[in-house]
């Protein structure tokens, strides 16, 4: 156990020094892996740990992006105000939707978190005065201790890691082991007195609320909130990162998204055909590592429990 | 407007034709859904590549009058053989691992086939005109309409009827049919599930081809049109029952009116509503309006 | 967090480091940040308005660069999507060390470049993007620069066409998103101008994404109007004209489009498809104006692109780089401020005409070329043209 | 004083009559076996009773408590638990674990989202464990185990919701001979331990004859007899149905 506690703590102290590296790109980049590491994690409570395939998790990332911005400048609240109560719309939109989702199973659950995904999209994009439509919201009033990309940068590595925290003792708490329970088999669940529902919903919730965070700190990254963000292949690509990085593990999507993030920008100063390298890498994964890079590094290393 | 009614009956018939383009399009999808359990999200390229080759074989048949037709075929013929090698090279070996892995491999193609058009065909709109003798309209009595809208109509309900008789009528439909129950049931008698789901994925994209190759004329050829196209398919798929032919034939043309429609009541949330009553559906009756609920689980 | 994968994230990191180190940027080098899509559904304009731009820097490099200063491109792709400009806009800036910003397409991807550029303080021009709305009050900044025509200028530009025309009652068909309101702005507004009897009968809002225009086509139809002004642009237009024509669209009604459906490219896809007698606009013809500049540059961009009949877009790319090159000409550096004081009030010679940076809103006088469609008398073209054709200059349209 | 009473159950699944008109009292303690041929509604039955299913007709009481309608996971808590025909355990989790997650249920700590699970119950999981004589397999990855020690798991998991009624799908299905011994004793004695009520379904003669103190016959989704071992054995109708004649030589 201690022996990953030290590589974390190794790892978060190399991050903790990035800006001292003086390459404002390595900055901008990290920050961005920080962001999509957390959305890739939330996601992952879902998939990985509760066996939900939810198409629509973007809905989440945008609401909370599209909330924080109007908080901070339409409304003008302060940061330490508007950023906790935009995480609490979004818990509060996850937990509302999460009570319909959570009661279809399989492809229909799927089906549904996509619509309600794309209903999202569809109001974010009509609702020109609150949202500014497809235009988006552009100029986020960000304030002061935050306008610079070293102080963002280590403000959003405090929230992810504390919220990289926080996911990390509930995947490993009584409700975490009772949310595995419900994936790997639903009846036996229910009949040991578990309301497979609820617990569902929690978790639903739970991940619609970290990913609102994420989404948060995307506008405060951008100063601004894009409507394309709302759209599906905003959620086919967290999907991707989980599977990319390994759903078997807690730290697999943070390796997802960190390869898809730098491969992402990188791929793309040298071909304008990004799209088939990722689908070649996808195949790639699917037929040769289905348990991701962090399930192809376990099982290399004798594979211990998640 | 609603004193108009030769425009009522105008809207009602672009409603019902866009409802059979929908059709034709979205029935391959949802054979594919219905039997081999594969949300496809690369129907939408199949669909764009079934135009690119339709606009390539009107070149080379330089249109003469059977041109377009055999175009059409040509389309649907070349995304079968498409098909066939991708499900013998690399689906079949994903059929016993979770649906997750499927749809991902289907989004892993539709970003290589949107990449294969640009090199193709290059990244400018390309057009495919009508048939000829298709271009005009036909007098309805009431009122003239597109006569090629009204052959999409005709070809729309032969679509149909073909799959029904197929899946309904033939001991081959009712393979399909056993294999969308249970494969494991089929497979303990012996019969090689494995070529069922070949043929069926083959017909589907097959279908997707013809769909747009017969769309072509109507719209404009360019990369991302295969995006817009897929969204519409499970809004159909879903509404109207994921796998139930009927369904899909009854969704297309709910989506068709309320197109038609859309516009003199509430053009405003038109884009806000098709997503809301695809949540709807999917609260009221998961299984689709002529679907089938599966197991009698609570 | 099992040592395996810390020791990969560690490595990862370590590289990204290295790979980012900015290249130094010797003092003559005049580092230029393209961001054009070359991928997703608007690669149409991009990639070609991109050559454009290669083709005036490669030219200026060949005539020794500005002053002796080498002039050098760095493009990524913005794949048609704000979010990816707005982080490849920062990667130019922080790992490629670009001086100035050129490129947008969508007034979305145009209004996250110049956030962008707003906050690093750096120069943008934006070479497409046309909504009124990046220049307004509240999203100006001086580092931002806009080389396109705006939706004034076009609105109005409309507007003269269809008074001239004569409608008296007048529907629109305009597509459900910004660009379609800013049009309807100006265009309604100065209608009322300049011809107030007329009136606005009919409004159709294609939703955004459709691929089926039937019912708008045939409910404008129905709606006994004398023209119909319309924004389905270029790329979805063919879509539009072989819907409509078999009902007669085109025959019942004038047709007035914004959105440069009068591309020689459209005309070249579109073949006997493309409607005769519409009044449209595009940014440049190679076949108008007759003028010497205009025609050296047709032939640089027919040699350039090794056909016979360039498209338009390539004007978008090579302007808004012709006024980043002058700017830093008439400022003698790259310094931001040096080049944002140069180029305010500005005039240079562009394939169009003369040109005026505005010192006011940072905004050129860019003017549109409008035209009736018909038919070529050119063999070696078969394809419909804009004839009669006008530069409309935008001197009093802009605002 | 009467356990679990049942009346008048039926279950139409559109049309098809699975169970009709089903009445049974069970007393506590008893040891109840339901005889029938295969798709005699067995199954049906005890789903109808556990609420995976909703009888279409009838009422089930438990302890004098209207149960019917009520969710599964309701219903457990009232004190009823169950196995399945087919294993229905949790194959990735460590044998620990199975049993771990059910007693944090019990306990009604599932849903304790900063409560380190690890050492949770250590100790009631490892007696538990050791009553189904799995103290060794406890790492083990459930789903790797042999076929009887998962019937022995899926027994453990139902015992920790400490029910007063357990009801036993089939529980020595597909086991061999000496396993189906030792799976009978283990129940035996666990049932005498804890003063449990069984209500359970067998093929074996043998082991219905040997454990149970009454038995039902079940047949086309009805009730056919009811009584002690000796009663039906003689019973005319269930030795034609069931047993086919041959009921003297296997007494």
């Amino acid at each position: 156990m201690n022996k990953s506690i030290t590589g974390t703590a190794l790892l978060v102290l190399l991050l903790a020094l990035v800006p001292l590296a003086g390459s404002r790109y390595l900055i901008y980049l990290v920050t961005e892996i920080q962001i999509f590491a957390l959305f890739a994690l939330s996601f992952n409570l879902l998939l990985g740990y509760g066996g939900l395939i939810s198409f629509g998790h973007a809905a989440w990332f945008s609401i909370g992006a599209y909330a924080s911005a109007i908080l901070l400048t339409t409304l003008g609240w302060p940061f330490l105000l508007a950023f906790p109560a935009a995480v609490a719309v979004t818990a509060l939109a996850a937990a509302l939707i999460g009570y319909f989702c959570v009661k279809l199973t399989e492809i229909y659950f799927s089906m549904l978190t996509l619509a309600f995904g794309q209903l999202v999209w569809a109001i974010a994009f009509k609702w020109v005065s609150v949202t500014g439509g497809d235009t988006g919201f552009i100029g986020v009033a960000v304030p002061e201790f935050l306008d610079s990309p070293v102080r963002f940068f280590y403000f959003s590595l405090c929230v992810v890691l504390l919220c990289a925290t926080v996911l990390w003792v509930i995947v490993r708490s009584a409700y975490g082991m009772t949310l595995v329970a419900t994936r790997e088999n639903r009846n036996r669940a229910e009949f040991i007195g578990v309301n497979v529902r609820r617990v569902q919903l929690v978790a639903f919730t739970l991940a619609g609320t970290f990913a609102g965070v994420a989404g948060a700190l995307f506008t405060v990254f951008n100063h601004s909130v894009f409507v394309e963000t709302a759209w599906w292949s905003t959620s086919a690509e967290v999907m991707i990162m989980s599977i990319l990085g390994g759903v078997g593990s807690f730290v697999g999507p943070v390796i997802g998204a960190a390869v898809l993030i730098f491969l992402d920008r990188t791929v793309t100063e040298y071909t304008q055909y990004w799209p088939s390298v990722m689908g070649v890498i996808l195949l790639a994964v699917l037929f040769f590592m289905p348990t991701g890079i962090a399930g192809f590094l376990n099982r290399r290393r004798g594979g211990t429990r998640r | 407007m609603f004193d108009n009614p030769v425009l009522l009956f105008i809207q009602l018939m672009n409603g019902l034709s866009l409802g059979m383009n929908l059709f034709i399009i979205s029935s391959g999808l949802t054979l594919i859904l219905g039997v081999l359990r594969v949300l496809n999200f690369a129907h939408g390229a199949f669909f764009m590549l079934g135009g690119y080759v339709c606009f390539t074989l009107v070149g080379a048949f330089d249109m003469s009058p059977m041109g377009f037709w055999l175009a059409v075929i040509g389309s649907a013929l070349a995304l079968g053989a498409l098909a066939w090698i991708i499900e013998r090279l690399m689906l079949r070996h994903l059929y016993h691992r979770d649906h997750l892995y499927q749809l991902l491999f289907t989004y892993a193609l539709v970003l290589l086939i949107g990449d294969l058009v640009k090199v193709g065909w290059g990244s400018s709109v390309l057009s495919v005109s009508f048939p000829p003798g298709l271009d005009g309209a036909t007098n309805l009595g009431v009122a003239y309409y597109p006569s090629y809208r009204l052959l999409l109509c005709v070809i729309g309900v032969l679509v149909g009827l073909g799959l029904w008789y197929f899946v309904n009528r033939t001991r081959a439909g009712r393979l399909v049919r056993a294999a969308r129950q249970d494969r494991e049931m089929l497979e303990s008698l012996g019969i090689n599930v494995g070529r069922i789901y070949l043929w069926v994925f083959v017909a589907g994209s097959a279908i997707a081809g013809m769909g747009g190759a017969l769309a072509a004329p109507a719209i404009a050829l360019a990369p991302g049109m295969d995006a817009e196209i897929v969204v519409e398919c499970f809004i159909i798929a879903i509404i109207g029952g994921l796998g139930s032919l009927g369904g899909a034939f009854l969704g297309s043309l709910i989506l068709g009116l309320l197109n038609a429609f859309g516009v003199l009541l509430i053009p405003e949330f038109e884009i806000v509503l098709i997503y809301l009553m695809m949540v709807l559906v999917l609260l009221i009756r998961p299984w689709g309006l002529l679907g089938k609920p599966e197991a009698g689980y609570r | 967090m099992s040592k395996k994968t810390t020791a990969l994230l560690v490595c990862a990191a370590v590289t990204a480091a290295m790979a980012s180190h900015p290249a130094l940027a010797e003092e003559q080098e005049i580092r230029i940040g393209a961001l054009y899509a070359t991928s997703g559904p608007c690669l149409i304009f991009g990639e070609s308005a991109l050559k454009g731009h290669q083709m005036l820097v490669d030219k200026v490099n060949a005539e020794g660069g500005i002053d002796g200063r080498k002039v050098v491109t760095v493009h990524r792709d913005s794949k048609c999507n704000p979010a990816e400009a707005t982080a490849a806009a920062r990667d130019m800036i922080a790992k490629d060390g670009v001086d100035f910003l050129v490129g947008g397409i969508s007034s979305s991807e145009g209004q996250a470049i110049s956030e962008v550029a707003k906050q690093e303080g750096v120069i943008y021009v934006a070479s497409i993007p046309k909504t009124t709305e990046m220049t307004s009050p509240e999203y100006f900044h001086r580092h931002l620069f806009r080389a396109a025509a705006n939706t004034n200028t076009e609105g109005k530009s409309a507007a003269i066409i269809v008074d001239k025309l004569g409608w008296d009652k007048v529907c629109t068909l305009l597509l459900d998103y910004s660009y379609g309101y800013s049009l309807d702005e100006s265009f309604t507004a100065h209608l009322q101008k300049i011809r107030p009897d007329a009136q606005i009968i009919n409004q159709e809002w294609p939703k955004f994404g459709t691929t089926d225009y039937t019912a708008y086509i045939t409910k404008t139809m129905g709606a006994g109007c004398d023209g119909v002004f319309s924004n389905i642009w270029g790329g979805i237009f063919p879509a539009f004209a072989k819907q409509a024509k078999p009902f007669g669209f085109f025959d019942q009604l004038e047709f007035v489009s914004a959105g440069e459906v009068g591309a020689p490219l459209v005309s070249e896809n579109m073949g006997k498809d493309m409607p005769a007698g519409i009044w449209t606009n595009s940014y440049e013809l190679f076949y108008y104006p007759d003028t010497p500049e205009h025609n050296a540059y047709v032939k640089e961009l027919k040699d350039y692109l090794g056909s016979e009949h360039p498209p338009s877009w390539p004007s978008t790319g090579y302007i808004a780089a012709k006024w980043v090159l002058e700017g830093v000409r008439a400022a003698g550096d790259v310094n931001a401020d040096a080049v944002i004081a140069a180029l305010e009030g500005l005039t240079i010679d562009t394939p169009i005409g003369k040109q005026t940076m505005r010192a006011s809103d940072h905004q050129a006088n860019r003017g549109q070329f409008w035209g009736q469609m018909s038919d070529s008398e050119d063999e070696s073209y078969p394809y419909k043209v804009l004839n009669p054709v006008e530069y409309v200059p935008a001197d009093d349209l802009m605002d | 004083m009467s356990v679990l009473t049942i009346n008048d159950l039926g279950m139409n699944f559109s049309g098809f009559q699975a169970l009709d008109g089903i009445s049974l009292t069970l007393q506590e303690g008893e040891r109840h076996a339901i005889l029938g041929p295969n798709g005699a509604g067995k199954t049906t039955f005890f789903n109808c009773l556990t609420g995976q299913i909703i009888p279409t007709r009838g009422v089930v009481s438990y302890k004098g408590r209207r149960i019917t309608g009520l969710s599964p996971s309701r219903i457990v808590r009232r004190g009823i638990g169950r196995s399945f025909q087919r294993i229905n355990i949790y194959p990735q989790m460590s044998v620990f674990e199975n049993v771990q997650v059910a007693m944090i249920a019990h306990e009604g700590m599932s849903f304790r989202l900063f409560r380190k699970a690890e050492a949770l119950f250590r100790e009631e999981t490892l007696q538990m464990l050791e009553l189904v004589n799995l103290t060794e397999d406890e790492t083990v990855t459930a789903g790797l185990m042999s076929y009887g020690k998962q019937k022995q798991l899926e027994l453990a998991i139902a015992l920790c919701s400490e029910p007063e009624l357990l009801l036993l799908d089939e529980p020595t299905a597909g086991m061999s001979p000496q396993e189906t011994l030792d799976s009978i004793a283990l129940i035996a004695d666990i049932a005498e331990q804890r003063q449990l009520t069984l209500l359970f379904t067998e093929h074996d003669m043998h082991v219905v004859f040997t454990i149970a103190d009454r038995i039902s016959v079940l047949h086309h989704g009805e009730l056919v007899a009811s009584g002690t071992p000796q009663e039906i054995r003689a019973n005319d109708d269930v030795r034609t149905i069931y047993l086919g004649g041959y009921a003297d030589d296997a007494a």
